[in-house]
C-alpha cells in the first residue's frame, strides 16, 4: 500500500505521539520500576543497580559519535539481540546503554564491545568526561561558526582517556553549540566551545528584496545597530533595504535568522569561544552558567589544536587543583577567577568582561581580590 | 567507491573515539547520498563555513512542525544532499528501545532517507538526518501506518518533552518521570504539531535534582522531584562508609583515596545541616534544601524523604537574545501522578500559557515574558501565592509598585486642598 | 570691621578649605601617628589603645543626637577642656569621642558625664548598636516621606540598650533616610529605616508654569509615566503641563526634584520601609545591599511605634540566632532568606521581589529552598 | 517661654537617647527661632508632611556650593524660619577639634544663624542649620577672615572629601588618609565650590578593608587601604588568645564566651586560607584575600603586612535612578602619598573627570556612566589594563564587541566574493 500522493489524506495517522516506553523496558527493569534501591560504579562504563526485590541491572555505557548511520544502530541492535533481549537505551548524552540481568552477563558483552575497533569505547560514568552534547555545524545548519561534530571527535581523541577512566574530581560535562543559539547546553557546561562570528553581517541587496521583511530584519537587532536604506542596484533600481552601523554589532546572527540576505559567515571572522564553570545540577551548588574564560581561537580543521589544546589544559588544571566533588566552577569559585586564569594559563582580556544587560552584577565591588600574576 | 576526495574529513578516522567519517563512509555504500554529505562537508571544512543555504520551509500536511528544511548551496556538486531535510521523531520516554523497533526506523530511513541519524537531538528527538521533499510525505506514512509513530516539534510549538530514566533505573526518582513526559506529550500533541504560540516551548522531567535531563537549564518548563520530609538514613551504612567498606558514590572516581565524612559529604553540604554525633550521621532535614550531594555520595546509606514531589521551575533558555536564563523556581511543591493524569501539571501549563499566548511578543520565550513583564506580575498570573522562596534575595531597590487599593485613600487627591496644608 | 554690604568682594577671601587637622590632635596622638599598635575595648564605649612608644590612648564615645544645639557643643567643650586638654572629636557615624593619655583619667571623665543627665550616654562599640547614620527628615528637608530625627530618637530609646552593651553577634549599623535619594547609608546597612512614597505625584496645573521646565520633568522619570498634555486653567487659560501615568509610577520622587509642582507626599501614602543585611566593610564578606524586607509601615508620629517594634524584633531574631561575628545579611544569607523571615516573624509580599533593572538575578533559579511555613 | 504647644515633639524628651527636643528648647533661649522650629516640626508631626517648600537657590557670591536653600511654606506662623538656609562648614579631615575652634565655630552660629547643628552631615561637612538669606555673606565673611575656614560642597561638584582617622588612632591605616583627604581638598577647592560636573562627585578614604567611612557604599571614588605582603603573625600572641588570655576583637562583646579559633578566625576566613600547624596559625598569604577579619579578631596577634597602599574603587551611590551601586574595583594597588602630593590618585581622578566631564549626561553619576558604556570601555578611558580582578566572574553572554582591528581581514567583505562560494 503505502502513502499514495493522489489521495494524501487517505487514511492519513496524526497525532499518535511515540511508541510508549514501557514497550521497550528490559523485564529487570520492567519488573522492578521504582523499586531501585542503590547503584554502584562497577568500573568505568559499568553501573549496577540493585533493587528492593535484590533483582540486579548492570549497564554498560558505550560512547556514541551521536552522528551515526542505521548501520551502526543495525550493529547496536545485533549486540543488543545477542546479549541484552533485544533492548538498549540512549541517554541524555547520547552515550547508548547496553543492559543485563546478570553479573555473568557483562564481561561477555564488554568482550565483544571491545571487539569492535574503535565503535564502542565503555566509559563516561562517575567522575569522568562523558559524552559531549553537540549540535549540528556544517552537516546539517545554516547558522553556524564552526563545525559540531568534527570538533568533538578531535576533542574526544584528545581527552579519551578521562572518558575511559574515572580519575577527576568530579563529573566533567562537556558540551558544544555552533553558534550562539547554543543548541548544545554550553550556556550552563563545566567546559563548552561555541561558534562564534566576528564579523558583522553584509547586506545582500541583490538579494533583499523579497527573501526578507525588512521592517522584521530592523526588529531583529537587539542593539539597534540595523536601519533601513535606500539603495542603488547595479541595475540602476532602487531598492528599500537595510545598513548596518557595524560598531554596534555583537554578532549576535539574529538578523541572519531573520533575514537570510545578512550573511556573518566569515572564514577568519568564525572561530570558536571557550566558556566553563557551568552546571545543571543542584547538587551541593544551584545551577550556574558557564563564563567565557577564552573569547575566540581559530576555526583550523579538521582538528581544532588550538582548541583542543584549551580544553585540555583547562580539563587538566581543574583535575590537577580541585578537591573531591569539586566540579570546575565550584573549584573557580573557591579559588576566585584571578586564580582559576593563572592555574589554566590563560591570559585575560576585556572581552571577558560583562557588558551586556546585566554586566554591572558582575562587576567586583569588593576589595578582596588575590594578587595574582596579573597586576604588576 | 568515494565519490569526492576528502583528505580532511579523512583525518577524523584517527584516534580512539567513534569515526562519524568512517560511519558515514560505511552508510555510503547503502546511501550513496552518503558520499555528498562527506563532499560538502570536505569543502566546509575548506572553506571554513557551511555549505548549506538559508531557511526551507518543508513538512508534512497538516503539521507545523517536525521537520526542518535544508539545501545545499552547491546542489551540482553535491546533488545527493540538494535538499536535505531533517525529520525529527519524537523518541519513547528516556529512549530505551526494542531493536525490533529500532531496526523498523532503520529500514524506513534507508528506504526514505540519507541513512545518517542523530541519535538523539539536543532536545531529545530522534533525528534522521537528511532526505529530499518528496520523500517527506511517504516517509510520514510510513512512520504512522506501520510503525505507528509520530513526529516530534519544531517551530513555535510545544517542543518534544523529554525526561530522565528515573524510576526506570535510578533509585532517586521522586515521581514517574516517564509518565509524566508521556502523558504530556499525548494529551498536548496538537500544541506539538501545529505551531500556535509566540516561540517554542520546552518541557523537561527530571526525577530529582541532578537533574539529568537538565531541565534546570534547558526547558521553559522544568519539573524537578524533591521531597518533603526526612531524608532515610541507614547508620550501619554510613559505618561502612567510613570505614571503607563502602566506596564512595557507589565508586565514582577510581582515584579519591580515603573516604573523610567531615570532608567529603559535610564540609560539602551547602546548608551545613548535617554533623557526626557519636559516631552518627545527623540531618537537621527542616535546613536542608535537598540538593542530593550526600545522597550521590552514600547511596546505600541515604535514600531521598518518603513524601516525594516535584518543584515546578519555568523559563530556561539560551542567550538568543536577551541573555541565557536558568529556570525559575515558581511552585514549589506538587505530587505529579499518573492517578490524575497529571492534571497538577496541567493546570500550571495551561494557565501560563492562556497568558503567554496573549501577552507574549513574537520570538519570544516565556522567560522573557516573565522578565519583561516581572516576576510580581507572572506569580498574579499563575495564581501562585508570592513566597521567599520565589527569590534568592529580596529587592535591595526601594522601587515598589503599590496599586492605588494598597494605600489609604487611594491615588485621587485634590492638589487645593494639599496647597493649603503646603504652600508653594 | 566684618562684611561690608556695600564692598562685597573687599578682602574677600576664598578657597581656603578647612582648617589642616593637625591643629586638632592631642599631643598622645600627634606622638604617635601611624605608630599604633593594638587596641582594646576596656568596656562598652570605651577604647584604649596602645602605641608601639608605650604610649596609650583612652577614648570614651557619646552617642549624639546629631541634630545638636551649640549650646550641645559648648558643653563638649567644656567636657573636654576639663578632662581632654580641650580636644574631641567627631566619628563617621556622629557619636563624640573623648581621648586621655591615662587610664588614671577615664573613670573621672566617664562619672562626669554620667552626671549629665541624658546627654552622653556612652557606649557604641564593639558587637553593639552604633549611632544610626541619619538625615533631615521634616527638619530640614524637602522631599522627605517621614522624619529623622525623631524616628531615631524613638528607636534609639527602644534599643538603648544595645548601644550601652556589648551583647550582640557583631556590629550593627543602623541608617535612616527619610527619602529614596538615601543620605543616609540605607543601600547598605544592617538594618535601615527608608521613607517612601506611594502616591504619584499630583500635577499642580496653577502652579507648573514657571516653576518648571517642562522636558525636564518628563525625562525625569525614570519610567516614563510623565508625558506632556494641555490643560484648561480656573481662568480659561491653556496652558503646556504634564500628565501621570500612575500605573506606571514606582514612586520615586525624581519628578518632584526637577519640578516643583509635582509634589508626592502625602500623609497617608508616605511611610517607613525597613531594608536589612546590608554592609560595607570586605570584612569577611564583601560590602553588600541592603534588602527591602518590609515594604511600608506607616508614618505614626511622634514614636513610630510600628517602625520600632519591626527594628527590634529583627535585631532580636538576629542576636538569638546568629553565630558569633555574623552580621545580619551574613546570618540571613546562611540560614537562607525564607527562614530570616520566619525567624523575624515578617510577613513576604511581593513587594520584596524585585522588578526592577537587575531583577532577574535575584530569582530563585534552584531547586534549592527550604520547607518553611510559606510553603503551604 | 515656648511659642508654640508642642506635644508631639515633646513626646521626643522622654528616654534614655539623648533628646534633640530638650536640645532645641535649650538653645530658643539664646535663638529663639528655635521656638519656629519646633513649631513647624509639630505641625509637621500632625500633618505627616514636610512644611519647607521646594528647593531655594541661595549662596555665596562666587561660590555654586556649600548652602543648601530652604523656605518655609508656613512663614508666617513659624517666621523664625522663614528662611531656614543651611551651610556645610568643610570639616578637618576625621574630625578631631579644638575646643577653641568649636567655641569660635558656636559664636559664629550663635550670631549668624540659627544655633542649631548636625554635628555631622552624612557627607562629612559640619552643617550649620538654619539662617536667613540676608545672613549668609557676612557669615562667610567672618568664617574665612576670623576662623581661616572655608565652606564644603553641595550641588553638581566634588562633595567635601571624608576619611577615616587611620593613622591618627587606628593601628591599621595603610595609607596616610588625613593626609590624602586634606591634600586632595585643598588642591580641589575650585571643584568643591563651583560645579562644573553633570552631577556629584564624592571623595571618601579608608585605611583599611574594614572602611569606617563607608566609602565602598557612599562615594564616586574610594580609597581604600590593604597591603601586598604578609600578614606578620606574633604566634606567642595567637596562643594567648586560644589561651583565653587575650580577648576575641580587643574585648569586641561580652557575651561570646570561649574563643575558639577553628570557628571564630579560621571558619571565618573566606578564602579558607588559614589552619593551625602544630599550636601555630598558618596562613598561606598568597590566598589571603585582606579582608582583615582575622586581624579583627587577633588585634594583638596579626598584624597587616609592610608593603602598604590602597585599591581605587569607583562609583558608589544612592539609589536614583538605576538602583543603588557599590563601588567598582579599578586600581587594585597603588602607595598614595604625601610624598608626592599623593599624584597617584591625582592622574586617575583626572583622567575618570575629563571623560566624565565630556561623557556623563545631565544628573547622571559616574558609576552610572560607567555602567552606559561598559566596564571593558571605562578601562580603557582609564588606560587601566583589564585583569580579572576586576569582575567577580567572567560573562556568561557571548556578546563580545570585537573590533575590526581584530579580527582578521577587518570587515570590508565583498559580497559578491562571498557569493561565489555560497549561493543564496
Ligand atoms: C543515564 C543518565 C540519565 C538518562 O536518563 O539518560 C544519568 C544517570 C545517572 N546519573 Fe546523571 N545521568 C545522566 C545525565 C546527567 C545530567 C545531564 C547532562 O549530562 O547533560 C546531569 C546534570 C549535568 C550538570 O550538573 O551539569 C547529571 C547529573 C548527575 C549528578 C550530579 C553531579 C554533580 O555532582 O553535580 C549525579 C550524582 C553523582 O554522580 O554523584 C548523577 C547520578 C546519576 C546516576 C548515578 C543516578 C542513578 O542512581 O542511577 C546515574 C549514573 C551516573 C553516572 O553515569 O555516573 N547525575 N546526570 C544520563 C547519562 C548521561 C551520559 O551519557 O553521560
Ligand atoms: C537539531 C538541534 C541541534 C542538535 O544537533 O541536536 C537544533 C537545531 C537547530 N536549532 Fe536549536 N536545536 C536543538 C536543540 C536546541 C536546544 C537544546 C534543548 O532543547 O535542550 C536549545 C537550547 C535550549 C532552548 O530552547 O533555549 C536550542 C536553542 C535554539 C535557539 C535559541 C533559542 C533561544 O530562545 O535562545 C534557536 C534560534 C531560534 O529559535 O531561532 C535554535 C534554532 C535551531 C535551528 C532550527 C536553526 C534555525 O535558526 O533555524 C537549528 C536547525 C539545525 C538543523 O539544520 O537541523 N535553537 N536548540 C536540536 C533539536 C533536536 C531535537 O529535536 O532533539
Ligand atoms: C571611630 C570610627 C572611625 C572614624 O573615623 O570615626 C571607627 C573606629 C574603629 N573601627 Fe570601624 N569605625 C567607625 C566606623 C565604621 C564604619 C562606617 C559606618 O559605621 O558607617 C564601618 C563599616 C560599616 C559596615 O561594615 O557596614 C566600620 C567597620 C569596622 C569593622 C568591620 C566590622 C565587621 O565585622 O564587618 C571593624 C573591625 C571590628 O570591629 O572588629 C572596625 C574596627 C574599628 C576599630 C576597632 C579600629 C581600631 O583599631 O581602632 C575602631 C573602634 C571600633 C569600635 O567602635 O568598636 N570598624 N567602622 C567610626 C566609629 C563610628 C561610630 O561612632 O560608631
Ligand atoms: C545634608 C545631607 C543629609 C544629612 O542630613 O546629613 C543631605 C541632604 C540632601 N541631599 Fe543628600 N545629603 C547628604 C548626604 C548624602 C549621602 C551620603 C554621603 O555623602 O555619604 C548620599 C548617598 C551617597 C551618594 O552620594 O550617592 C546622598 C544622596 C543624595 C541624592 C541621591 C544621589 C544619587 O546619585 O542617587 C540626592 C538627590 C539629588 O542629588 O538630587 C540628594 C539630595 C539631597 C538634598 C540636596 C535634597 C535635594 O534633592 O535637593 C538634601 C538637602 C537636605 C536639606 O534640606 O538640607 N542626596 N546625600 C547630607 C550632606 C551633608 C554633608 O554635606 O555632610
Ligand atoms: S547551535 Fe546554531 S548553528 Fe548549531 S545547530 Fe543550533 S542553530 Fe544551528
Ligand atoms: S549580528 Fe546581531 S547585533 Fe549584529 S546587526 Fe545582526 S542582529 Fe544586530
Ligand atoms: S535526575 Fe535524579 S532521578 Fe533522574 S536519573 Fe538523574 S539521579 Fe535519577
Ligand atoms: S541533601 Fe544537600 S542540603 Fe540536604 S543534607 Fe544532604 S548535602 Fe545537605
Ligand atoms: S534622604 Fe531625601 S528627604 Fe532625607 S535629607 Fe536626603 S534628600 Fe532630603
Ligand atoms: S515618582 Fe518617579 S516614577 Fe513616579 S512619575 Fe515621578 S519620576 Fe516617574
Ligand atoms: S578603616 Fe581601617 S584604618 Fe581606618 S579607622 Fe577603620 S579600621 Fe582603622
Ligand atoms: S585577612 Fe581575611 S582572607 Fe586574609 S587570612 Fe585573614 S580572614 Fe583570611
Amino acid at each position: 500500500m503505502g502513502y499514495d500522493p493522489e489521495n494524501p489524506m487517505k487514511d492519513r495517522i496524526t497525532d499518535i505521539g511515540p511508541p510508549h516506553y514501557e514497550r521497550f523496558f528490559p523485564q529487570v527493569i520492567k519488573d522492578n520500576y521504582g523499586k531501585w534501591l542503590y547503584h554502584e560504579i562497577v568500573r568505568p562504563g559499568v553501573l549496577k543497580h540493585v533493587s528492593e526485590s535484590g533483582a540486579e541491572c548492570y549497564t554498560v555505557r558505550v560512547a556514541s559519535a551521536r552522528l551515526i548511520s542505521i548501520e551502526h544502530i543495525r550493529e547496536m541492535c545485533d549486540i543488543a539481540d545477542k546479549h541484552c533481549d533485544g533492548i538498549l537505551r540512549f541517554t541524555t548524552r547520547n552515550n547508548a546503554e547496553f543492559m543485563v540481568d546478570d553479573e555473568a552477563k557483562v564481561q561477555p558483552l564488554l568482550d565483544d564491545l571491545a571487539s569492535r575497533g574503535n565503535k564502542f569505547p565503555v566509559g563516561g560514568t562517575g567522575a569522568s568526561v562523558s559524552n559531549m552534547v553537540h549540535t549540528q555545524g556544517w552537516v546539517h545548519c545554516h547558522t553556524p561558526a564552526t563545525d559540531a561534530s568534527g570538533v568533538v571527535k578531535a576533542v574526544m581523541d584528545e581527552i579519551f582517556d578521562y572518558f575511559v577512566e574515572m580519575k577527576l574530581p568530579a563529573k566533567c560535562k562537556m558540551a558544544l553549540a555552533c553558534c550562539i543559539n547554543m543548541c548544545g547546553a554550553v550556556h550552563a557546561s563545566d567546559i563548552a566551545i561555541l561558534g562564534i562570528h566576528r564579523k558583522p553581517p553584509m547586506v545582500d541587496n541583490e538579494a533583499i528584496t523579497g527573501v526578507c521583511e525588512i521592517p522584521l530584519a530592523i526588529s531583529a537587532c537587539p542593539l539597534g545597530a540595523i536601519k533601513p536604506a535606500k539603495v542603488t542596484l547595479e541595475n540602476g533600481d532602487e531598492i528599500k533595504s537595510v545598513k548596518v552601523n557595524a560598531e554596534r554589532c555583537m554578532f549576535c546572527g539574529n538578523c541572519y535568522t531573520m533575514c537570510p540576505a545578512m550573511p556573518l559567515a566569515d572564514p577568519e571572522g568564525d572561530g570558536c569561544a571557550i566558556l566553563v564553570g557551568g552546571k545543571v545540577s543542584a547538587s551541593r551548588t544551584g545551577a550556574t552558567f558557564s563564563k567565557l574564560v577564552i573569547p575566540f581561537l581559530p576555526n583550523n580543521p579538521p582538528r581544532w589544536p588550538e582548541v583542543v589544546q584549551a580544553v585540555k589544559k583547562i580539563l587538566e588544571a581543574w583535575a590537577k587543583n580541585a578537591r573531591k566533588y569539586e566540579r570546575i566552577g565550584e573549584w573557580a569559585e573557591r579559588i576566585g577567577w584571578e586564580r582559576f586564569y593563572e592555574k589554566c594559563d590563560i591570559p585575560f582580556s576585556d572581552k571577558s568582561i560583562d557588558d551586556y544587560r546585566l554586566a554591572y552584577d558582575t562587576w567586583r565591588t569588593t576589595t578582596q581580590f588575590k594578587f595574582t600574576s596579573h597586576i604588576k | 567507491m568515494p565519490k569526492h576526495d576528502t583528505p580532511l574529513m579523512d583525518e577524523l578516522e584517527k584516534g580512539p573515539w567513534p569515526s562519524f567519517v568512517s560511519d558515514l563512509k560505511r552508510q555510503a555504500e547503502k546511501n550513496p547520498e552518503c558520499w555528498d554529505i562527506l563532499g560538502q562537508m570536505e569543502l566546509s571544512y575548506k572553506d571554513k563555513i557551511t555549505h548549506w543555504k538559508h531557511g526551507g520551509i518543508v513538512g508534512v500536511f497538516g503539521y507545523g512542525g517536525g521537520i526542518v528544511g535544508r539545501y545545499s548551496d552547491s546542489p551540482d556538486k553535491f546533488p545527493g544532499v540538494a535538499h536535505f531535510h531533517t525529520v525529527r521523531l519524537n523518541q519513547p520516554s528516556s529512549k530505551f528501545y526494542s531493536t525490533e523497533m529500532l531496526r523498523k526506523v532503520c529500514d524506513l530511513w534507508e528506504k526514505h532517507g540519507s541513512g545518517m541519524t542523530n541519535m538523539h537531538g539536543s532536545t531529545g528527538d530522534m533525528v534522521l538526518l537528511g532526505t529530499r521533499t518528496e520523500e517527506l510525505e511517504p516517509l510520514f506514512f510510513d512512520l504512522t501506518h506501520e510503525l505507528k509513530w509520530d513526529l516530534g516539534g519544531s517551530g513555535s510549538n510545544l517542543r518534544t518533552p523529554s525526561c530522565c530514566l528515573g524510576k526506570a533505573r535510578c533509585e532517586w526518582a521522586c515521581y514517574d518521570t516517564q509518565a509524566a513526559c508521556h502523558t504530556l506529550t499525548m494529551h498536548y500533541q496538537d500544541e506539538i504539531h501545529r505551531p500556535a504560540f509566540p516561540y517554542k516551548f520546552k518541557f523537561k522531567f527530571s526525577g530529582c535534582a541532578n537533574d539529568c535531563v537538565a531541565s534546570a537549564a534547558r526547558s521553559d518548563f522544568a519539573v524537578i522531584g524533591t521531597w518533603r520530609d526526612n531524608i532515610r538514613i541507614n547508620q550501619d551504612e554510613v559505618k561502612k562508609y567510613i570505614s571503607g567498606e563502602l566506596k564512595a558514590g557507589g565508586g565514582i572516581a577510581d582515584s579519591f583515596g580515603a573516604f573523610d565524612i567531615k570532608k567529603d559529604v559535610i564540609g560539602h553540604c551547602p546548608t551545613g545541616c548535617m554533623w557526626m554525633e557519636g559516631g552518627d550521621l545527623k540531618i537537621d532535614d527542616a535546613e536542608c534544601t535537598r540538593c542530593m550531594h550526600c545522597i550521590n555520595v552514600m547511596p546505600r546509606a541515604l535514600r531521598p524523604g518518603v513524601d516525594q514531589g516535584a518543584t515546578i521551575m519555568m523559563g530556561a533558555k539560551a542567550p538568543i537574545l536577551d541573555g541565557a536564563q536558568l529556570a525559575t523556581m515558581v511552585i514549589p511543591f506538587v505530587k505529579p501522578t499518573a492517578d490524575n493524569d497529571f492534571e497538577d501539571l496541567i493546570e500550571v501549563i495551561e494557565k501560563a500559557w492562556d497568558w503567554w499566548m496573549e501577552f507574549g511578543k513574537n520570538r519570544e520565550r516565556i522567560g522573557e515574558t516573565m522578565q519583561r513583564v516581572g516576576l510580581p506580575s507572572f506569580l498574579r498570573v499563575m495564581e501562585v501565592e508570592p513566597i521567599p522562596q520565589h527569590v534568592k534575595e529580596p529587592r535591595c531597590n526601594p522601587y515598589v509598585f503599590w496599586e492605588a487599593a494598597e494605600v489609604e485613600g487611594g491615588w485621587d487627591r485634590d492638589i487645593k486642598e494639599f496647597r493649603e496644608r503646603h504652600k508653594m
